[in-house]
Formats: structure tokens, C-alpha cells, sequence
């Protein structure tokens, strides 16, 4: 199966490379950008059919790894 | 002093480490393979050095935190042993728990090595013994990611609790934004945990240990350490 | 696999030319496959066979009783005494850089160190040359963004300090950046490892990452000129894993201390095939390769892409069969791929075997031995009238012109670039970047390397041979400027397209100069490489031989640095003057005229000045030392003053000089040095009598740069221009 | 309006950041991963109302800025 993992940084973490990219989209003049905030997807493949047991599995990835929940959230995404 | 220098695949200032303790204690610390279990016996410093631990891909220092010695260093920890993270070590030791906070990316967005000047919060500890309270060392920085930030309250309590032992300032001692190097919150350079056992600081104070790098302040962190070890034996 | 028809368009598509092509069909006696068109094209462009300049290459000195290994190997290699060899080369990753920035610095820094690695060493230092097009134009800043964050972003992370370079910005480069990498590694002389295999039936392992379609034809496209739709090359460019080369130079070492390896070649450009040909021709051996054992990353990858593919950090060796298994296990602990991907033969042939079929069987040693030779037509570049110094009208006054000058592009802090590089991990870098060497102790000490990079491209261009000289000169004298003793070079030759007989004729004549130099200083070339086509829309680079060199201090505590040290010292003037102004930065950038003859280079008056100053350094009399360059004296003695924050009272020029003459021009073989006030005169007396020019200029002291006659001008203030340009401009505010 | 703009490795690039956490995730004991590609997520937020004139707007910057098209690829999503 194929699934994506999107992690993105809790709302009141600075996040210095977001501003930097709001900066230069302004100074682009890319028109009307408000903010920016950057996270990470990992498009993951995973062998098995059972969704619930994926999604479990994927759940543990990123508890343990992928995200930092000190700092980021999480949402997976399975795509059959 | 007997030291234990962890190596992770992507570690590379392990070599500095050990000199700098050898300098130090005059033993030769043991080097441990990532995939161990156990410290040696007779473990008195954990050191988990600077490099970039599985190429700092993910985050700095997340895959590292999951190996298996890192069991053993919380272990050692959790009995008050001495543990100094330095750089990629500093973000290892926050990834595994055993340090709040996270290092992020630097505010500049860019790899920065070069000397800073540091403060020396307070000379009580293990890791400052060598120190003033307030002297100011200079010491080498070489990270892209070294930016502390944690929440208010972490915040609060690393000062509250005196935790912050290193602090960037200026060549005479400002605090300020100005000689704040990556934009960490508070200048903070260095923190400890709650039990004071344990060290994260981005700065290499093993690289200025020797006369032909033109300053040797990074000694006292270490000469303080084997003088903490001697008292407590 | 469905195999497309060889057409004259596909071959030319190989970058082969049609006579290129009849000698292939001569000499295996029928028509290629598909697959050997490729291994061809790979074998016979520019970049692996340097058919346009194999035959001029051979008038380098390479030999000197303390060289080990010249050109030839992955890396050339040089005896330092007490059992230990230093492994060094230069490399240039131009035309990928330019495409895709960041990654193409990275794979051009991956390169250079898996050659030195290969060879047994560990590297201890890096340094860049690093050539970008005029600061106005629209893509400069985004290339030197993208070139510095990934010349450091892989050697950071593989964890070697990068000490040393250069960086330059002229129109020329527009739309052919330089970038140029050069690794350094220490090694024992016993234990140094070479790429001919031997003995038959030998297993060849296949080692590192996997291989994908990474910059197929990578190769072919170094040996391009670009166009405007070479856009469309794009896909072939390959991703750098600095934490997958770590591993590769850990895991390598490790199975070469546990006596494993008969002969090791890195994968570098064309990949398996240059590596696989080159260990079996150079061991007078065949090979055969079966690629159903290539540990592939994707899926259908044909003979011919496996073949081509350049993707990074991976290496082929021949083990001793009886360790295999040990060699393996070490491979397995650092987490990479192995496999045994194919034997020696007796044969002589390379036969490449995929999926039951042959795709390849060619006689091998042809394949490097009768790659394409051209002596192609070359005209000597006229030589330019010499600028008379007095002819030159000065626009703007000495303080002025130091003001602007020091706060150029071309003449300001490279600060900014630097800092991005760790240069002090290993704890070895006793001369950080900013000198004129960078000085990196030998593991323990007490010897220490002095490592350089340098060449001035606007003197090349004016006159070829001068500016070959002068490149190997201004390389020696940068070594000798910090004490060190220079041994030998690398050298990276960058020139336009070959095929045009001006080109081939700067080629010619910088090949000649360098050559000259070198024999006469006694600083031999022992590696390099060759980076033809820098050409766009027919307009080609700055003519860019990059040196590389590499000194040696008996002891690196007795080592000078630039920096003034105390007030109240003599500042002594080593070699003539006589003012020479054609070519100068002063005439460019403050006159606005790139003309004239290139300084003239004197090798015997090199000779003699540089080991003056190389004594006073051992013997401790001097207190600092700096060689005269880019901008001449008085720029030079700024920066001695920026460096040590003292200032200097100096005399005011000769009569029989026009002042902007002495203070800019760029006479050769020139330093600056500070001794002891008390010493001023035994010391000048010295020189005098050993035939040396020599004159004192003034004392160091106070806050200022005070030319006698001059308004003073604060060192501070210098500084602030000097330090500010390169942040600036970067930050878009220049 | 919100959008995300979503930046994925090419196929056939490699992706050496990829590479690592599937290495981890396995010895980490997440169940049947077979490969990871990482990719970089923005969040951005873009004044205006006129859907297709925001969708060029992000085009815009993906092209000169969030997206290396030379080695990736990326996709826009608006959000109302
Ligand atoms: N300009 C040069 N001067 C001297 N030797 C050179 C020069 N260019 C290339 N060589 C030598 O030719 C050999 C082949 O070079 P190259 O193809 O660049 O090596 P690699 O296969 O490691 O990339 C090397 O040993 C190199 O040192
Ligand atoms: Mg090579």
C-alpha cells in the first residue's frame, strides 16, 4: 500500500525557514502571501493489505520517528 | 576519567572528543559502536559527539536518538551519571528525551563555524567547575541547526531551575541579539537537566583545547569534569 | 530489450564524431551495439580520454625524488618523510554546477575525496576554486548561494575542513561557472592502494550505494559546449549523500588496514565503465561484468543505463578471494551494498553480460589506448603592449583608490564563503582561511602541510604563458609565505572549446608556463584534470589553470601568519618595484581598463626572495609574513593591518615611481614582513648582501594606515568595507 | 485562502534522506515498510479571493522558488 505521512510544525513554533521563504516570495513579488510554514510528507510504501493494521504501523513510525510531537503534528493519509 | 564516546554512522568529531579528553584525564576514552548495548564498566562520562549522525536526514539527531545504546545511556543518566552532548551530541540528547527543547535551523538559514564568545551562567556544576561564574570563553561553532527553542514554560524553567550554563555573548560579556549566533531563544548556548547530570551545548569547546588553535578555553569544561570525578571519588 | 538502430544521428547524439566513429568500426570490425556506443562515448569524450590535451600534458614535470605516484592514479601522491604520504587532487565540477547549483558542488566535492580515499588516504583537508559570472548578472547570486551551501553541506557532513580556496566573479563566467575541488588526504607510503588489477579469476565487488539513472551522460555533458536549450539536460543531474560517503571511507579503510584489497577504483565520471576498463587494462587483464548482480535502487534499468549511470559514492574493487567474507562483513557493519559483480579474465576483453545476453564484448586495452589523440590547431595569442605607468592617469587620489579597491569584488573578504565551511574540525587547522596558505598540522604534529589554491585568469588571458607562470608562482609563493617548503601541485585546467584554434593556443601556452614554473621551483605536478567547453553561444571563460599546492613545515609552530603583531615593527619590502600596472585591479576597477601586458615572471627572482623570506620564518626573525598579489602593496599591507588590528606608518613611494604605480601595481615576486625594530638593520643588511631587493617601508602602530603625505586612514574603517561587500551583495543590498 | 503546496522528489532522483529513515524505520521494527521518499510541505496563506488567480499566483512561486523543478516536482491544493 501507498501512504503518505504529512508532518507539520504546532502553530506558536517559530519556524525560521517558513519566514525566510515568506520573505523571498514577497521580495519575488509572488502577490498577497500572508505566511508561509514549511513541513515534511514521506510517501511511504508498506507491504500488507489490512488498512487498520497500515494505519497502526504508520502511526508507530511516527510516534517513534518521524514526527517530533514535542514540536510537530501528524496526519496519515493511506491511499490504497 | 574514564570516558565512553559514542559513534553513531555520520558522527565525525569523535577524533576531536577523544583528544581533548585524553588531553584532559590522560586516559584514552573507549569508543562505542551505536549498535551496543551496554557501556563499558567503570563508565564515569558519557560523551555523544558533534558530526552529522545519519547525515542529520529527518531531523538533527532523531535517528540517532533511537539506537540501540541510546537504552543505555538513559539508563546511566537516570542513575546521575554525567552525560555531555556536544553539537550534533546536543541535538541527540533533546531527540532522545533526555534534554527538552529542539535545535532548529539557524535564524540565517546557513551553516556558521566560527569562534563565539560564550558566557559561563554559574561555576557550581560538573561541566563548568573549571569556570568563573560570568567568565567568558571563546569557543568554535560549526552547526546549521543550533537554534534552541523550546515552549515559554520549558523556558521559564530552564532559568527559573539556573540550567542555562552557556549563554552567546559578546567579546565582553553583552547578551544581545547581535552576538546571539543562530537566534536560540534566551542566547541559550548550553542547558542541563533537571538533575544537573546532563549537557547539551552546541559550541566545540574540544576544538580550543590545544596551543595551536590559538586558544585553549575549552580546557576548563573538561580539566572541571576530572576535577568533579576526582572530589566525588 | 528492444535496442535502438545505430543512425549517424545517435552517434553524434554520443558526442562521437563521424571519423570518430570509423575508428570504432575498424577496430571491433562490425557495427556496436547500443551498449558498446555508450561504453564509447563515455571511453572517448574530452573528459575521460583528454584527446585534445593528452599530448600537451605531456610536457609536465611530474617526477621529483619525494613523489610517489604522478599523474595517472586516482590521485597524486608525495613522500612527507617518516613513513607518511600526503594524496591530493583537484577536480572541476563546472557545467553540473551550473545547472543545478547546490548538488552539483556537492557531487564535485563527493568526487575529489572518494579519489583520495581510494588511495588509501584519509583526507584531511579540502579547499575550492570557485569562478562565478559578474555580480550583476541575474543568476550570480543564486549560483554562489547554491555553489557555497553545497561545497560545505558535503564536506561539513563527511566531516573534512575546507581551508583553502578562492572566489572570483568576471563577465566571462556568466554562463560557465568554475567550480573547482581539491581533497587532501594523509596516508601511509606503505599502505597506499592503486586501481590495476591483478591475477585471473579475481572477484570484482561492487561496493557503496545503488545504482540509479543518475546523470547519464554526465560525462558526455562535461565535454559540451552549452547552448540555450541545455535546460533539457537537466534530469541527468545526480544527488550527493555526504552520509553515504562517510560510511563508504570508514568501510573502505577498514577492509584496506585488514589487507583485503588488490586494486580499488572509485566510480567516479562514467561510472562502472571508466572504473571497470581502467582496472583491468592497467593490469594488463579483462574483465567480465555480469550486471544481473549491480545492486540497482530502480526498476528495468537496461545494460546501457547500468553502464552509463554516474550515481555517486560507490566504488569497485579486486579482493583477495580469501577474504571476501571478512571484507564483506566490514561492508555489511557500515550498512552498504556489496556484491560481486564480475571476474578477471585472461582475455583482454570487456565483456558485459545482462539478463543471459552479452551486451558488450570489447578488446579493452583499445578502448583507453585508442581513444581519439588531436593535435589540434593552435595560434599563440598576440602578446599585448606593456602599460607605462606614467601614461596612466590617476582618476581618483591613494586613499581613495585603497578605499574603493579593498571593498571590490574582487579584492574584499571571501568571509562570507568561509564561514559556511567547517574549517576547524579534526582539531588539526593551525592557519584558518583568510591567509595565504592554510596550514593543517599532521595528526600529532610536529609537521604541518601549508595547502594553497590559486591562478589570476585576466593575466592567462593576456598572455597564456606569463599567466601560467605565474599561477605555479603565486601557489609556491603562497606556501612559502607561511613557512612552508613547496613540494608539488595539482592542477585544474579550465579553458574554452578546444576545437577553436585561439582557445587550443591559450591552452598551449598556459600548459607552457606552468611547465617552465614548475621545473624551476622544483614543484611538480603529480595529478590533475582538464575541463574543456567552458564556452556559451560561442563565448568562452577566462582561460582558468587552477593550482593546487601543497608544502611542508618540519615544524608547524614555526609558521607565519599575516597579521601584524606588535607595534612599533620594522615592515620591510622583499623583491622590486617598478610599478607594473597593465592588468592590474587598479587599472580595471578604478581605471576602467583591462588592458596591457600581465606582469612579467622572473623564476630565479622567485627563487631567491621566496627562500629568504622562508628562512627568516624558520629562523623566527620574521614576525609576519604576507606575498604581494591582486592589488599590489598597499593592499597587501592593509591587509596585514585588518588582520592584526595595528596600523602602519608608511614612507611615502620613491621618487623614480609614479605613486599609483608602487602602491597598485602587481610586480612579481614580492612579500611583506614585519621583524623586530631592533633587527631592521642586520636584517636588511643580510639580504643586501645575498643579492636580494629589499627596502624598509615603515613601522607598524596606531589605528591607522598612514602614508606619509596622505590623509591616514582608519584601519577599522578599511575593514568595515572590506568585511561588508560579499554580506551584502548576498543579502541583495550591494 | 489557505493552500498547500506539496514538493516531491522526481522519480528516479535519489533520496539519500529517504534512504535513511527507511533504514530506521526497519530497525526500529515498523512492520512491511518498504521504501520512504521525503518531500516538503508549504502552508501557505494568500490574501485575495479569485481561485485562479491565487492557483497562478502559487504556480508562480513554486517555480522560482519552493521547487527545484530541475529534481522535483510539486503539486498545489487550495483550500477555500
Ligand atoms: N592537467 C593535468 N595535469 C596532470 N595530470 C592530469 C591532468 N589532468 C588529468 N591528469 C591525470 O590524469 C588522470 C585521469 O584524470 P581523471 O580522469 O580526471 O581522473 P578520475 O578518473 O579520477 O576522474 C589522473 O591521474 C589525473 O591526475
Ligand atoms: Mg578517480
Amino acid at each position: 500500500m501507498k501512504a503518505r505521512v504529512t508532518v507539520t510544525l504546532k502553530s506558536g513554533i517559530l519556524d525560521p525557514q517558513g519566514k525566510a521563504i515568506e520573505g523571498a516570495l514577497k521580495s519575488l513579488g509572488v502577490d498577497g502571501v500572508a505566511s508561509v510554514r514549511q513541513g515534511k510528507v514521506f510517501d511511504i510504501e508498506i507491504s500488507g493489505s489490512d488498512k487498520a493494521k497500515t494505519e497502526a504501523a504508520l502511526k508507530d513510525a511516527a510516534d517513534k520517528l518521524l514526527a517530533n510531537t514535542v514540536i510537530e503534528n501528524y496526519a496519515i493519509e493511506i491511499n490504497g | 576519567m574514564k570516558s565512553a564516546v559514542l559513534v553513531f554512522p555520520g558522527i565525525n568529531r569523535e577524533r576531536d572528543m577523544a583528544r581533548a579528553l585524553k588531553l584532559a584525564s590522560g586516559q584514552e576514552a573507549a569508543m562505542v559502536w551505536h549498535a551496543e548495548t551496554a557501556l563499558p564498566d567503570g563508565t564515569d562520562l558519557v560523551v555523544v559527539p558533534g558530526g552529522f549522525s545519519y547525515g542529520d536526514y529527518l531531523r538533527c539527531g532523531a535517528i540517532a536518538a533511537r539506537a540501540p545504546i541510546m537504552d543505555a545511556v538513559r539508563a546511566f543518566a537516570a542513575k546521575g551519571g554525567l552525560v555531555l552532548g556536544v553539537c550534533n551530541g546536543f541535538q541527540i540528547l533533546c531527540e532522545s528525551g533526555l534534554l527538552p527543547g529542539v535545535l532548529m535551523r539557524n535564524a540565517q538559514l546557513k551553516f556558521i563555524c566560527r569562534d563565539v564568545h560564550i558566557r559561563v551562567e554559574r561555576s557550581d556544576t560538573a561541566f563548568t567547575r573549571g569556570y568563573n561564574a560570568g567568565q567568558i570563553i571563546r569557543v568554535p561553532v560549526a552547526h546549521g541547526e543550533g537554534n534552541y527553542e523550546a515552549d515559554e514554560e520549558t523556558l521559564k524553567r530552564l532559568e527559573g531551575e539556573g540550567r542555562v550554563l552557556y549563554r552567546y555573548c559578546s567579546a565582553d560579556g553583552v547578551v544581545d541579539e547581535h552576538s546571539n549566533i543562530n537566534g536560540a531563544a534566551q542566547s541559550i548556548a548550553g542547558i542541563v537537566s533537571e538533575r544537573g547530570n546532563v549537557l547539551g551545548m552546541m559550541p566545540h569547546p574540544e576544538n580550543h583545547v590545544e596551543d595551536i588553535m590559538g586558544c585553549t578555553d575549552g580546557r576548563g569544561l573538561f580539566a572541571g569534569l576530572v576535577a568533579h570525578l576526582e572530589r566525588a571519588a | 530489450m528492444n535496442q535502438p538502430q545505430i543512425t549517424p544521428e545517435l552517434v553524434a547524439s554520443h558526442g562521437l564524431k563521424p571519423d570518430e566513429y570509423q575508428r570504432i568500426l575498424e577496430l571491433i570490425g562490425r557495427v556496436p551495439s547500443f551498449t558498446e556506443l555508450g561504453i564509447f562515448s563515455a571511453m572517448w569524450n574530452e573528459h575521460c580520454s583528454y584527446k585534445s590535451s593528452r599530448l600537451h600534458l605531456r610536457g609536465l614535470p611530474t617526477k621529483a625524488p619525494w613523489v610517489i605516484q604522478g599523474p595517472g592514479e586516482n590521485a597524486g601522491v608525495i613522500d612527507i618523510g617518516d613513513g607518511q604520504a600526503v594524496v591530493f587532487k583537484m577536480e572541476s565540477h563546472n557545467h553540473p554546477s551550473y545547472i543545478e547549483p547546490y548538488q552539483g558542488a556537492t557531487t564535485g566535492v563527493g568526487g575529489i575525496l572518494r579519489d583520495v580515499f581510494t588511495m588509501g588516504a584519509r583526507p584531511i583537508a579540502c579547499l575550492n576554486a570557485l569562478s562565478f559570472g559578474a555580480p550583476e548578472h541575474p543568476k550570480t547570486r543564486h549560483l554562489v548561494s547554491g555553489v557555497v551551501a553545497g561545497v560545505g553541506g558535503y564536506g561539513n557532513s563527511f566531516g573534512v575542513p575546507t581551508v583553502g580556496g578562492q572566489v572570483r566573479f568576471h563577465t566571462r563566467y556568466d554562463g560557465n561557472i568554475l567550480v573547482n575541488a581539491m581533497a587532501v588526504g594523509l596516508a601511509d607510503t606503505d599502505k597506499i592502494f592503486y586501481a590495476a588489477a591483478s591475477g585471473v579469476n579475481m572477484p570484482i565487488v561492487y561496493l557503496g550505494s545503488k545504482t540509479g539513472r543518475d546523470g547519464i551522460h554526465g560525462a558526455s555533458m562535461a565535454s559540451a559546449e552549452f547552448d540555450d536549450d541545455s535546460a533539457e539536460k537537466r534530469p541527468t543531474v545526480q544527488v550527493g549523500d555526504p552520509f553515504a560517503e562517510k560510511l563508504l571511507l570508514e568501510a573502505c579503510l577498514e577492509i584496506m588496514e585488514a589487507d583485503c584489497v588488490i586494486a580499488i577504483q572509485d566510480m567516479g565520471a562514467a561510472g562502472l565503465t571508466c572504473s571497470a576498463v581502467e582496472m583491468g587494462a592497467k593490469g594488463d587483464l579483462g574483465v567480465d561484468l555480469n550486471l544481473d548482480a549491480v545492486p540497482t535502487r530502480e526498476t528495468g534499468m537496461s545494460a546501457y543505463e547500468m553502464m552509463l549511470s554516474e550515481s555517486q559514492e560507490r566504488m569497485l574493487m579486486v579482493l583477495k578471494p580469501e577474504k571476501e567474507k571478512e571484507a564483506e562483513a566490514i561492508f555489511r557493519k557500515w550498512g552498504l551494498d556489496f556484491a560481486v559483480v564480475g571476474y578477471t579474465t585472461p582475455s583482454k576483453r570487456f565483456v558485459v553480460k545482462h539478463g543471459g545476453d552479452v551486451m558488450a564484448d570489447l578488446p579493452i586495452k583499445e578502448l583507453g589506448d585508442e581513444a581519439p589523440l588531436y593535435d589540434r590547431p593552435h595560434v599563440e595569442t598576440p602578446l599585448l603592449p606593456v602599460i607605462q605607468a606614467r601614461e596612466v592617469k590617476p582618476p581618483i587620489g591613494i586613499v581613495a583608490a585603497l578605499e574603493k579597491l579593498i571593498a571590490t569584488p574582487e579584492l574584499c573578504s571571501r568571509r562570507w564563503v568561509w564561514e559556511q565551511y567547517d574549517h576547524v574540525i579534526l582539531g588539526n587547522t593551525v592557519q584558518r582561511p583568510g591567509g595565504d596558505a592554510a596550514v593543517v598540522r599532521v595528526q600529532d604534529g610536529p609537521k604541518g602541510l601549508a595547502l594553497t589554491v590559486d591562478v589570476t585568469p585576466r593575466y592567462c588571458e593576456a598572455d597564456p604563458y606569463q599567466g601560467g607562470m605565474q599561477a605555479v608562482a603565486e601557489a609556491w609563493r603562497n606556501i612559502t609565505a607561511v613557512g612552508g617548503r613547496p613540494l608539488a601541485i595539482t592542477d585544474n585546467l579550465n579553458f574554452g572549446n578546444p576545437e577553436r584554434p585561439e582557445i587550443m593556443g591559450q591552452f598551449v601556452g598556459c600548459l607552457k608556463g606552468i611547465a617552465e614554473a614548475c621545473r624551476t621551483l622544483d614543484f611538480p605536478v603529480v595529478s590533475g584534470n582538464v575541463s574543456l567547453y567552458n564556452e556559451t553561444n560561442g563565448r568562452g571563460i577566462l582561460p582558468t589553470p587552477s593550482i593546487g599546492g601543497v608544502g611542508l613545515l618540519d615544524d608547524f609552530t614555526k609558521s607565519a601568519t599575516l597579521a601584524f603583531k606588535a607595534e612599533g615593527e620594522a615592515i620591510i619590502l622583499i623583491g622590486e618595484t617598478q610599478g607594473w600596472l597593465g592588468q592590474s585591479v587598479y587599472l580595471r576597477d578604478i581605471c576602467g581598463r583591462e588592458e596591457g601586458a600581465p606582469p612579467p615572471v622572473d623564476l630565479a627572482a622567485e627563487k631567491r626572495n621566496g627562500d629568504v623570506v622562508r628562512g627568516m620564518i624558520r629562523a623566527g626573525t620574521a614576525t609576519a609574513a604576507h606575498d604581494i598579489s591582486d592589488g599590489g602593496l598597499l593592499i597587501a599591507l592593509t591587509e596585514m593591518a585588518m588582520a592584526g588590528g595595528i596600523g602602519a606608518l608608511v614612507l611615502a613611494a620613491p621618487e623614480s615611481i609614479v605613486p599609483h604605480a608602487y602602491w597598485f601595481g602587481e610586480d612579481q615576486a614580492r612579500y611583506i614582513v614585519t621583524v623586530p625594530a631592533d633587527q631592521a638593520g642586520l636584517v636588511l643588511a643580510k639580504m643586501k648582501g645575498a643579492g636580494v631587493p629589499c627596502a624598509r617601508i615603515g613601522t607598524t602602530g596606531g589605528d591607522d594606515i598612514a602614508v606619509v603625505g596622505e590623509t591616514p586612514v582608519s584601519v577599522e574603517s578599511l575593514k568595515t568595507g572590506f568585511e561588508n561587500w560579499l554580506p551584502a551583495y548576498m543579502g541583495g543590498k550591494a
